[in-house]
């Protein structure tokens, strides 16, 4: 399938500059190839879902952009980054707090080597509030219900203030409602920073109400690159965000009874 | 179970020793239980004021307690230098671990020969037998509690930009110390039980030597004493090392959920 | 109540190894409808120890241990009197520790095990050349223990009795300070439990007993050149020195007369005098004497 | 770590007690080691093929192995028996419970004096002393075992009603038995250490006498011989539990990870 | 709010009898009483499903129905079993397998006292193959990924043939795609063996999907009860879906912004 290599989002007439793109990079392992000639180049601002079937390569993707993994074949470039922020943040499935740790430590882990040790604490303290935990400060990790641990490891992300943020299945462990919860939080911070999102997940409903675009990997490579120009705030169970559902539901299960 | 039920499990608990001592003690008055075999409580606890009038109890307990504790020190601070150097480096545990699992195989008790031959009979050879017992439980814990740090979180340490140092201090240590604590205190038994025979090899002090004169002397109120002042001393051991562990693990939740009970 | 199955307390040395060997005791009891058991102890006091609690009831020990057990209450009789160990107990040092004589012992480090007939060897062998056992260093140990600190340098002479002394001899060729049969003139002795032995019926178990041990003590001193190998075999102990301990033993067996008694009293009345056990005895009191019939 | 490596590191492993092995032949051979101090392996090889031919051996080891076993049937059994009844049952535990951790507290060699008192100085007396060694790991892990089975399994099985016989056989003895196998592999260990020291009561046979006669006679080869037949008897008894808790517990992803590399 | 006692669902025309019925049901814990008043009454067949917040009582709701819990007030009827068949069966929100019985004993686990060793072990292997697991008879659990545990402990409560299915949201440790499978799975079940289903979720759009009628909980009560009269299959993103899912959204948040 022919892909665009630069696309313009409806929201953002006038095309950013990229924040990243990767040059047919492949990765496999050991005699697998997991991802084979990928092109995609994400605008600075954009706000990307990547999805797909188990095992398909999503955090492998998402690892070689963070830098965690390198690839095979092809090349990535990044954006440069200015002192004080951190460029790129990985934000784990899993919410990876310290448990011996508490909540306001935890949060300043992501000010490493960025501030001191009181500067990080006093800006953890901020943040804490902004995802709505604010007073949580002096809690263990281990009293926190799952969707406040999972709001403690974006806190954590986002105090390095990212230039880009990279969202591995985030919400994936976390009920439904909670979950509708931590997406309006997502969204409202991710308008309000101005970062470059790339959020991997495994729900149809969450990519199309969170993301201006939408990929689907099949097979280590971009099976569909499909644009959502809907308006902000978008309403779960709205009807168009249903046709775009549909639209990527078909194309994950092929035509099958779903 | 809701707490009043609770309180009254500990309470029924306490009604068996307390029944115990008391048969003990009436079978002894009307010569059930002859002194020969074992004293009455009251024998041994007069037997107890008797030495620690005499001060012999302070003074042996002193000088076992400082073999314990030396002990323990020497032994539990390679233990837990070797398993963190295991435990951080894959080649010094590939090249000492296997000796050390083949070492740990011998009952370090067999070894006192061996050891009077090495260290003679002075305090050398107790520190030694204490030290070799207390080695193989921290080592091998604190070797599993690194081993056993959860990956992700070293990644996501890495990922955050931690340095060696950072990591080992905010990551690895607190995650092994669990385990940690867990080889402490099998170590504070196998201390203990260490020194009871330690001390049997020639001591002129020490609650092994109080227990081995009486026992020369048919002193069986003192032996009797010997063994319950073991195993307060074994008990107050044990309970300081769960203090310390409700400290240092405050963020555990089994830790928090005992402070609720 | 006789017993059915008498047990015996023997070490690796003198009469009883050699009655073990030759069956004597079996054969004797045999008519009695008595069985035997033996059982090895490394040293006088553990036998004694077991003697009190019943664990055995007959038993060869030094002469101290029955004064160190007497004095701590321990329910022991003294059933009859064997030679003492005569040339083989003895104070011994390497031949390069530097010392030539007891009195070169001053402040030095001794072996010994406490409440044992080379612990009475050591205190009179000091007395004999005007020391107190307080001039000294005095190391309790037990046997194994000992031989292990006076292989590595860890005490610089050692007392003690065959087979020990004699593996020693052979091992090191040390330097010997003194033997008892210099300094001492005791007896060892053959012990019982006080229950047992006070217990009519067991009289004859007795008699036959100590009948039986002369009758070996007769056969041994006829064929010195046999007994080493039968004890060695028993025991375990390396021929040579198992030869060299025989060569030197006196055996015998006789009844406990005043003046063995008053021999032993003297020996504990010197203990209590050094403080080396907490009460006076009366060696008299713990004397058996056979029922008269 | 690929597969390579791992070989790597296994061989590597085998260098140092090869090095060890190696120099302490070399320097016994040049004097640097005296014998007093400890025999060459040539030496202590040799004082093995002695006691082979002299028959000694296996019937030092039959001994020795025949006391092990039967003090862990006796102490083991009842560890466990007392484990399941606490476990199973509130009233039992809250009965027993407290006195039993009141008594573990007491180092059991401490107990030497006495038990020659209660049980003198036969076969009773070693028995008794290795059973009790290990009777508390048993009991513990048993109980702890018990009480740690999720309880969502025992709701599931009452749900789908199984009745208090088949509850026990399919759901908690099942799950607790991972935690039983921990006590026992505790209790081996005890187990040996226990005999080490109460063959030296006054025995006649048994590896401890063949170690004691040793050190009396200052044959300082058979002494280390004996240390490593103990140090191989261990390992043997360990092995065989490992094998024994691969076959029981195969369902568990700790062992079939074991199985697959 | 008031609401009709007994329902006749669009696709059966003439009202089934009671599957089983709550009448004043209250229950309390404490000082805190979860449930008040409850009255449902379910015909035989009928697919409910049960929506609302966190600790809204839905479980306590569920054991009371399979009793596991007793009633504080009120009175729950339920029909007659015939012999050799169970009467309710609780499938939990976690697996809850035998690690240590293989797959096909731990489906037997579901006729204990109802069946013989070897009738149990025929009937599993065979429910195991209608729940797409045929050939991992002999599997520890252990191996089995989290969709495929979940396979198995639903034929375990299926193999007693209930008369009424209580299924405490046992899609929830699922993400999203192997999610859509097992609900496909379970209505096509649901529609073979026709028993009562009483389904617990957090998530709306599972609801609308595979229920008869949607029960809101809240606050102890039953804020809303919404049948959904639509034919099946049904398609994920439909837009009739998305109106009822809106519907059930509005009610479970206010009207907030969602
Ligand atoms: N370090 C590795 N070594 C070998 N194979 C790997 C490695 N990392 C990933 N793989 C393989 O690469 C493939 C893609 O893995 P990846 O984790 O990227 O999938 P994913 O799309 O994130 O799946 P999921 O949705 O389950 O998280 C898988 O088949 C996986 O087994
Ligand atoms: N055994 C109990 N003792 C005390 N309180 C209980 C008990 N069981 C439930 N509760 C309380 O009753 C309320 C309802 O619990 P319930 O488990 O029914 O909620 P739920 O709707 O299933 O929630 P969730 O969606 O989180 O599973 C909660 O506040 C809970 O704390
Ligand atoms: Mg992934
Ligand atoms: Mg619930």
């Amino acid at each position: 399938m022919a892909k665009p290599q630069l696309r313009s989002v409806e929201t953002a007439p006038a095309p950013a500059p990229p924040a990243f793109s990767f040059q047919g990079v492949s990765r496999r392992f050991g005699a697998k190839s997991v991802l084979s000639n990928i092109e995609l180049t994400v605008p600075q601002g954009e706000f990307v879902a990547i999805i797909g079937k188990s095992g398909c390569g999503k955090s492998t993707l998402l690892r070689l952009l963070a830098g965690l993994d390198q690839p095979d074949g092809g090349q990535i470039s990044r954006a440069q980054t200015q002192p004080g922020q951190s460029s790129i943040r990985i934000m784990f499935q899993e919410p990876r707090l310290l448990p011996w740790a508490r909540v306001v430590d935890n949060v300043a882990v992501g000010l490493t080597g960025l501030a001191g040790r009181a500067e990080a604490k006093a800006r953890a303290h901020d943040l804490l509030a902004q995802v709505g935990l604010a007073g949580r400060d002096g809690d263990w990790p281990s009293v926190l219900s799952g969707g406040q641990r999972q709001r403690v490891a974006l806190a954590r992300a986002l105090i390095g203030q990212p230039s880009v943020l990279a969202l591995d299945e985030p919400l994936g462990a976390l009920d439904a409602l909670t979950r509708i919860e931590m997406q309006h939080l997502l969204g409202r911070i991710w308008q309000t920073q101005g970062f470059t999102a790339v959020l991997v997940t495994h729900d149809v409903a969450e990519a199309v109400i969170l993301a201006d675009r939408v990929i689907v990997l099949d097979a280590g490579k971009v099976a569909l690159d499909l644009a959502i120009p809907l308006a902000r705030p978008r309403r779960h169970g709205h009807p168009d965000l249903a046709l775009y559902e549909q639209k990527i539901l078909a194309q994950l299960f092929g035509d099958e009874a779903i | 179970m809701t707490a009043g039920s609770n309180r009254f499990g500990a309470a029924i608990g306490w009604l068996l020793p307390i029944l115990i001592l008391l048969m003990w003690e009436v079978m002894s008055r009307l010569g059930v239980i002859t002194e020969n075999v074992l004293p009455a409580p009251t024998e041994v606890f007069a037997a107890f004021l008797r030495v620690l009038k005499s001060g012999d109890l302070a003074r042996n307990i002193g000088v076992s307690s400082w073999r314990a504790l030396t002990g323990l020190a020497i032994g539990g601070s390679i233990g837990f230098a070797l398993g963190l150097a295991n435990g951080l480096s894959l080649l010094s545990r590939n090249i000492t671990d296997t000796t050390l699992q083949m070492v740990r195989n011998v009952p370090h008790l067999a070894l006192i020969p061996l050891v009077i031959l090495w260290f003679g009979i002075d305090e050398g050879a107790k520190l030694f037998l204490v030290a070799l017992g207390v080695f193989f439980p921290i080592y091998v814990n604190t070797l599993l509690g690194i081993q056993t740090v959860d990956p992700q979180l070293i990644e996501m340490g890495r990922t955050y930009g931690m340095d060696r140092r950072a990591l080992f201090l905010r990551v690895i240590l607190p995650g092994a110390l669990p385990s940690i604590f867990v080889g402490l205190r099998y170590a504070l038994g196998i201390m203990w039980l260490t020194l009871i025979v330690a001390e049997t090899i020639s001591a002129s002090a020490g609650l092994g030597y109080m227990a081995m004169q009486a026992r020369e002397f048919l002193m069986i109120d003192v032996v009797v004493l010997s063994i319950l002042i073991y195993a307060l001393l074994g008990k107050l051991a044990d309970s300081f090392v769960r203090l310390l562990e409700r400290l240092c693990l405050q963020w555990h939740p089994a830790f928090q959920k005992t402070a609720r009970s | 109540e006789k017993v059915t199955t008498l047990k015996i307390g023997y070490q690796k040395t003198n009469l009883p190894v050699i009655a073990k060997q030759l069956g004597v005791i079996e054969k004797g009891l045999e008519p009695l409808g008595v069985a035997v058991e033996w059982v090895e102890f490394p040293a006088g006091p553990p036998l004694v120890e077991a003697l009190n609690v019943g664990a055995i009831q007959v038993g060869w020990t030094g002469d101290a241990p029955p004064i160190f057990g007497q004095s701590a209450g321990s329910a022991i009789v003294y059933l009859a009197a064997l030679p003492s160990n005569g040339e083989g107990e003895a104070v011994f040092t390497k031949s390069d520790s530097g010392i030539k004589t007891i009195a070169d012992l001053k402040g030095k480090k001794v072996g010994v095990g406490k409440g044992t007939s080379a612990h009475n060897l050591l205190v009179a062998a000091l007395e004999a050349n005007g020391l107190k056992l307080s001039d000294i260093e005095v190391v309790y140990l037990s046997p194994a223990d000992a031989a292990a600190a006076f292989a590595s340098d860890n005490i610089v002479a050692w007392a003690v009795w065959d087979p020990f002394f004699a593996v020693a001899e052979t091992k090191y060729q040390p330097t010997i300070l003194a033997r008892s049969s210099d300094v001492l003139k005791v007896n060892t002795y053959f012990l019982a439990n006080r229950d047992f032995a006070a217990d009519a019926d067991n009289a004859s178990v007795i008699t036959t007993t100590v009948a039986a041990l002369g009758e070996a003590a007769a056969w041994a001193d006829a064929n010195r050149d046999k007994v080493a190998a039968a004890v060695a075999e028993v025991t375990g102990v390396p021929i040579e020195a198992q030869t060299l301990a025989v060569t030197r033993a006196k055996f015998a067996i006789y009844p406990i007369t005043p003046e063995i008694i008053a021999g032993q009293q003297a020996t504990a009345d010197r203990f209590f005098g050094l403080g080396l056990i907490p009460s006076a005895v009366k060696i008299s009191d713990a004397v058996w004497t056979a029922p008269a019939n």
